[in-house]
């Protein structure tokens, strides 16, 4: 049982936080929404010379050989600043899908650039009639002429714009699930982008009669695959947001000292006092799901799921919490634009709507109940 | 005791549907339905309709060209223009000004604005609430500085909604500095055409402009402008609040916000079945239900009273508090029954003309929503504020 | 739509108020609980001069005519005193039975002397392996040489030691649901008595091979009456407990005024004000649920029981708020026995289990949810 | 990072397991499952055979006569205890004055007392709280006034647990009545055969005697019955109350409890289904899964921290704070499970030897347990306090 980090650990978190304190201040953060960089941007080439890029990838595939308390560090100083960078969607995800079921060639052609910080991918596993469940979908592929078809839709494909390409799930004649890479301007491919209500770049793909080579099959059986990749998105998202309800605790913290309301600084205010203190227990409990999560990354699946899922859920009701004091506390102001602590607040919200929310998740639990 | 409406309450409940039937424009009806803003022509068209009606200002007695209903009428009235998605009137002018213009106004104020806010002349925001202030009313700073027929207004107010439409504004501002707290107020009138009032959008984070700054440099009113006696600002704020508030819960919306959720709820799937019948899903939808079951008896508690002759008061508190909460937790349920759907943001849609795929256009307003309505625990006083009203007037503590 | 009391309604309240206060000081219910009167108690008689025995019942059958808001109105002032008299158990529910099923005679044999004040009764319809549902009982009766015979148990019949007989539910062969009439000291009748958490009166039933005269079937077909005396009980419940929330709320209040520390009156503390606010608002919302229950017995059974439901469990879920918090706004005072107010806590917490608990009636609503 | 425990580690749990299974008594854990009271024999016939193990005095260093253990066996031993529903330890001796005597005692108090603790020959109490005091601790009254080689002790003190039991009582008094707050407080031990000591019972309101008042009449302590310093009584009882507290969450009871609900609720019948796939009732008890998930590992974060050698601080408030909640929601659940078969009391089966049908004898315990956990959240600094402690200590607030 062991809670500290490695020497090695402590150093990529303090160098990250020095970097996200430096590079992804409120104002830059803007900027960079405001004009994305296009292709790689500054900060993406940091995390690349970092090694950040190689990091949560088995040294087998030509990473480094990071395991969930290492993509627990990163993705936790990535939230702190809100950092605007698809490391989850555009690398981690696609990449770890890639390592697990590409052969050697697939892998070059696709893993390799990735990890040198030269494209990046998308994955596009969601489609809105199958809601937050992976496995329900409704895209098809099927051989045809030597070459496979595909046909269907996938929502809220997040990165979906900047992707050099997409992995795309569909139902086999085989009643298995495959997965496809489909690059980019391939035909009979459309894309509409948006950004989320939390300011992530993201769209929908529609799948009219795509025709792929062979090759362009990763796997024609990826279940497990799936279900441990999604397993490691949700533990990342978790520590993401433990990183932003650390930033929107120490915000509204700051807040009620510095405000002051009939003379007093709001923080004297005992029922504020102790609003601020469930905000701390919220986090604190949170923090332990977040590490629950990243360490049950190697169970068993079932075990993991488990897990992941009393994880995912308790994190989606603990940080609506936070995100909703933090607004309350911080008064109007927190309902503007311009207080930085919104932002954390609508990242927070949204967080229980990528990868499953507290009701899939807590559904998860509680078939598992009695046995667990 | 009984909760049934009476038969001519009944019978003015199905006058007021049949005239929302007929003369609600579907393009509003819509707009509203799909939680598209409203842009300013949407609300004076629709405003024009009620005055032509005769029932825009819906709580003025006859003598002023209301419709002379009491609160049970209004209750029913603002619950059928929720459930048949009609605007929500601005009430900056016909509810808030002009009963303080009524109660505490001159002949000629009374003459001369009244009849422009019948008719859609003029459009009122409210100048309270300041950068420094917060739920601490009182603790205003912006001053008038009394020269000749004339005073001088330095300051600045906040949160001022709908104010980049509006043509007047009342305010709040300290004409004494040297009394105590709330005895140096007084309530004034501004054409916002004077020179020295700047408008200045606040953004919230639904991406909505629906507040602003107000900055006032130098601004010249008019004495004639003022409102009741000097240093009589703070009895008109305090009429203004504790005047007529059953409408506070805003149980319309919430009932209609219910209905809303649950059909969707009931639409969109889980693992082959409705939403609606996941059980974590479900139970929070039922105690929304019967939470708004409460709610309403209270309102009607309150509504009764008032029709009696009582004076509502710390239980209006009671209704914002408990009202807020309800009409938080249906937006939330919403948001999160549209599932991956919530997560696309679409500004232009909702903010101009542009159409949208149905797919998205149902549920496009639900997140923006959601965060929207943070502000009902936070703005009229915040929850803690009522909270602490309530231990104190009520509880005596 | 009318809130207000009639003339006799507000005398009736101002009445009992007084009664309450005058006679069932603390001191005086602790001696009525500790040496039980044998046979009707002075308060009982009182009840009977002032006409509170006759008033729940219609005028045809002997009574006064009230409706749900005059049982309304006793109960709650009942609650507040936290009366130690078996009102609802003993009187107004096996009662209107009667007077819903009863023929003449039985009604004559009976109902006229519970109304006259010289028995009381008790009404056995739960069974422990049925929990809540009264109608999925396991009590079997059947006809033998011309005579019912009864088998089975009933568990936690209230007032069933100073019962004169009990009305007890039975499976009929026919799949009907009969009630039957059981006199005190049936052969084959044994009585465990006890007294439950929050010191009422109660115990449990066997009947072993009972044989009874076909005259003490009161119905062959009890259900519709059943409920309908179900609904009634709910609702005189929720306002009962309306009374003592009130009580509870005063005696909190009182003490946070009262009680001093760290040098300032608890009162002065805000976050145990927003506390007491809370208890209030909660109070404040029940009373209106007591008020939709009391107002729904005329309406038709489908709309009662969702009403009654409703109501039920959502007092149900504020009287435990309401006692959770007295208990802890008294800090250790409030766990013992001497404080007045930890009996109060007793009752609300323990009003849950009579007549169904809030998960029982959270069902019946959450069925009927789509339609309503 | 990880969670798992070390072979060593999880050799240790199979050895307490064992030693439960082999040398705990069958009535006392027959009884400590039922949840009825246990009396004094019981106590100590349970402590005499952990005292014979050499396990009684689970955090005492090695020469003191402890078996040595770091904070992970401790909640091991801990965990498996309340698993195997082996009688709690009173912790007034053992755990409370022992660490006290042992920092801050002369050698020859502790070459008296706790080889006296060791083998239960003494049975201790806790002198603290008064009556007028509450969770304001510094604010005691009980006055010591030195006469001689003796001091004499007036004043009251409350929620004395099992003092009916207790030979020796552990008490703060005041030596300095002048002296602001904290200064003027001593750490006395008296002997409760004193004359002018009188125990008087509190009966609870789930029936039981557990707690006391103490009144002290012109109480003759001898002086060499102080621990420490005259005025370094408040030393000794923060140092008592910061020093070891990761046991605080009460996590092995929680855990028990929740197994025993779901085992519960999975027997209980509602309409012919299991209580524990009642909607309403299982998204309860997932809850409480989630938070005793949540909580555990928050435990074992502290618990690594204490065997790292950092000293636990504000996060035991914390662990009071939402360990108190957890059990107090299973005890509510528990009651809840139990249906019309949680309204019999029968305080005699609780209380004494007599047996109950097993109908009821198996939940008999449950609404009077849900009553007495309410204790949890006020003992011991109430739960409010706690979050006060958190916003001043660690929040700056």
């Amino acid at each position: 049982m062991d809670f500290a980090l490695t020497d090695e650990q402590r150093m990529l978190e303090e160098t990250l936080t020095r970097l996200v304190a430096d590079q992804v201040t409120p104002e830059q953060r803007r900027a960079m929404l405001e004009a994305p960089a296009q292709g790689a941007s500054p900060l993406w080439r940091t995390f690349a010379e970092l090694g950040l890029l190689h990091m949560p990838f088995s040294e087998d595939t030509g990473g480094l050989g990071g395991d969930g308390t290492d993509v627990m560090i990163i993705m936790q100083a990535l939230g702190r600043g809100l950092v605007p960078e698809a490391y989850l969607f555009g690398l981690v995800m696609p990449g770890q899908l890639l390592a697990l079921c590409a052969n050697s060639a697939q892998q070059e052609r696709w893993l390799d650039p990735l990890l040198e910080g030269e494209h990046q991918l998308a994955l596009a596993w969601q489609e809105h009639t199958a809601r937050y469940d992976a496995f329900g979908i409704s895209t098809q592929a099927s051989q045809q002429d030597g070459q496979w078809q595909l046909n269907g839709r996938k929502d809220v494909v997040m990165n979906l714009g900047s992707a050099a390409a997409t992995l795309v799930t569909a139902q086999l004649p085989t009643g298995k699930l495959g997965v496809f890479i489909v690059p980019a301007n391939t035909q009979g491919v459309t894309l509409q982008t948006y950004r989320t209500m939390d300011e992530q770049p993201a769209g929908d793909l529609t799948l009219n009669s795509v025709a792929l080579p062979l090759e362009n099959c990763l796997s024609e059986d990826v279940s497990d695959a799936l279900a441990e990749v999604l397993a490691l998105g949700r533990a990342a998202l978790c520590a993401e947001a433990i990183g932003a309800m650390e930033t929107a605790c120490d915000q509204t913290l700051a807040y009620l000292k510095e405000r002051k309301q009939f003379g007093l600084p709001l923080a004297t205010f005992q029922s504020l006092q102790h609003r601020m203190v469930d905000m701390h227990l919220h986090l604190e409990q949170s923090r332990s799901m977040a590490i629950l999560a990243a360490t049950s990354l190697s169970l068993p699946a079932d075990e993991r799921d488990y897990k992941i899922a009393a994880a995912k859920a308790y994190c989606g009701e603990s940080a609506r919490f936070i995100a909703e004091q933090a607004i309350q506390l911080h008064g109007g102001m927190g309902m503007t634009e311009e207080c930085y602590v919104a932002h954390y607040a609508k990242h927070l919200v949204m967080f229980d709507h990528y990868l499953g929310d507290s009701d899939y998740h807590l559904e998860t639990v509680s078939e598992q109940l009695d046995a667990a | 005791m009984n909760l049934t409406f009476s038969p001519e309450e009944q019978a003015f409940r199905e006058e007021v549907r049949r005239f929302l039937a007929d003369a609600l424009p579907s393009e509003l009806r819509e707009r509203v339905r799909l939680g598209r803003h409203l842009r300013a022509d949407d609300h004076i068209r629709w405003q024009n309709i009620l005055s032509d009606q005769g029932w825009l200002a819906a709580n003025w007695p006859v003598e002023h060209g209301g419709p002379g209903w009491g609160p049970v009428q209004r209750h029913i009235f603002d619950e059928e223009c929720a459930a048949a998605h009609a605007p929500t009137v601005v009430p900056f002018g016909v509810n808030m000004v002009a009963p303080v213009i009524m109660k505490f106004g001159s002949v000629e104020q009374q003459q001369h604005y009244l009849p422009r806010i019948l008719n859609n002349q003029d459009w009122w925001c409210q100048g309270y609430s300041e950068p420094g202030a917060g739920s601490d009313l009182a603790g205003l700073s912006t001053r008038a500085v009394l020269d000749g027929d004339h005073y001088i207004v330095n300051g600045q107010k906040t949160w001022t909604t709908l104010g980049q439409h509006a043509n007047m504004m009342f305010c709040l501002v300290r004409t004494d500095p040297n009394a105590k707290k709330q005895a140096g107020i007084s309530f004034l009138l501004m054409d916002m055409q004077t020179p020295g009032i700047t408008v200045r959008p606040i953004i919230t984070l639904d991406g909505a402009h629906e507040v602003n700054e107000v900055f006032l440099d130098n601004v010249r009113v008019p004495v004639e402008n003022r409102v009741g006696e000097e240093g009589q600002g703070w009895t008109c704020a305090k009429f203004l609040l504790t005047h007529e508030r059953t409408g506070i819960a805003g149980l319309g919306h919430a009932k209609q916000a219910l209905r809303h959720l649950k059909s969707l709820a009931s639409r969109m799937q889980h693992r082959g079945k409705p939403l609606l019948s996941l059980p974590s899903f479900r139970q929070r939808v039922v105690k929304a239900e019967l939470e708004l079951m409460a709610l309403e008896v209270t309102n009607l508690r309150v509504i009764a009273a008032a029709r009696d002759g009582g004076v509502p008061g710390a239980e209006s508190s009671l209704l914002k508090v408990r009202g807020s909460e309800l009409r938080q937790e249906i937006s939330e349920l919403t948001r999160r029954a549209l599932g991956p759907a919530a997560l696309p943001f679409f500004p232009e849609f909702l903010q101009g003309d542009e159409s949208l795929d149905d797919e998205y256009a149902q549920g496009a307003a639900a997140s923006a929503q959601y965060f929207n309505r943070r502000k009902l625990s936070i703005y009229g006083g915040a929850n803690e504020i009522q909270k602490s009203i309530v231990a104190k007037t009520i509880l005596g503590m």
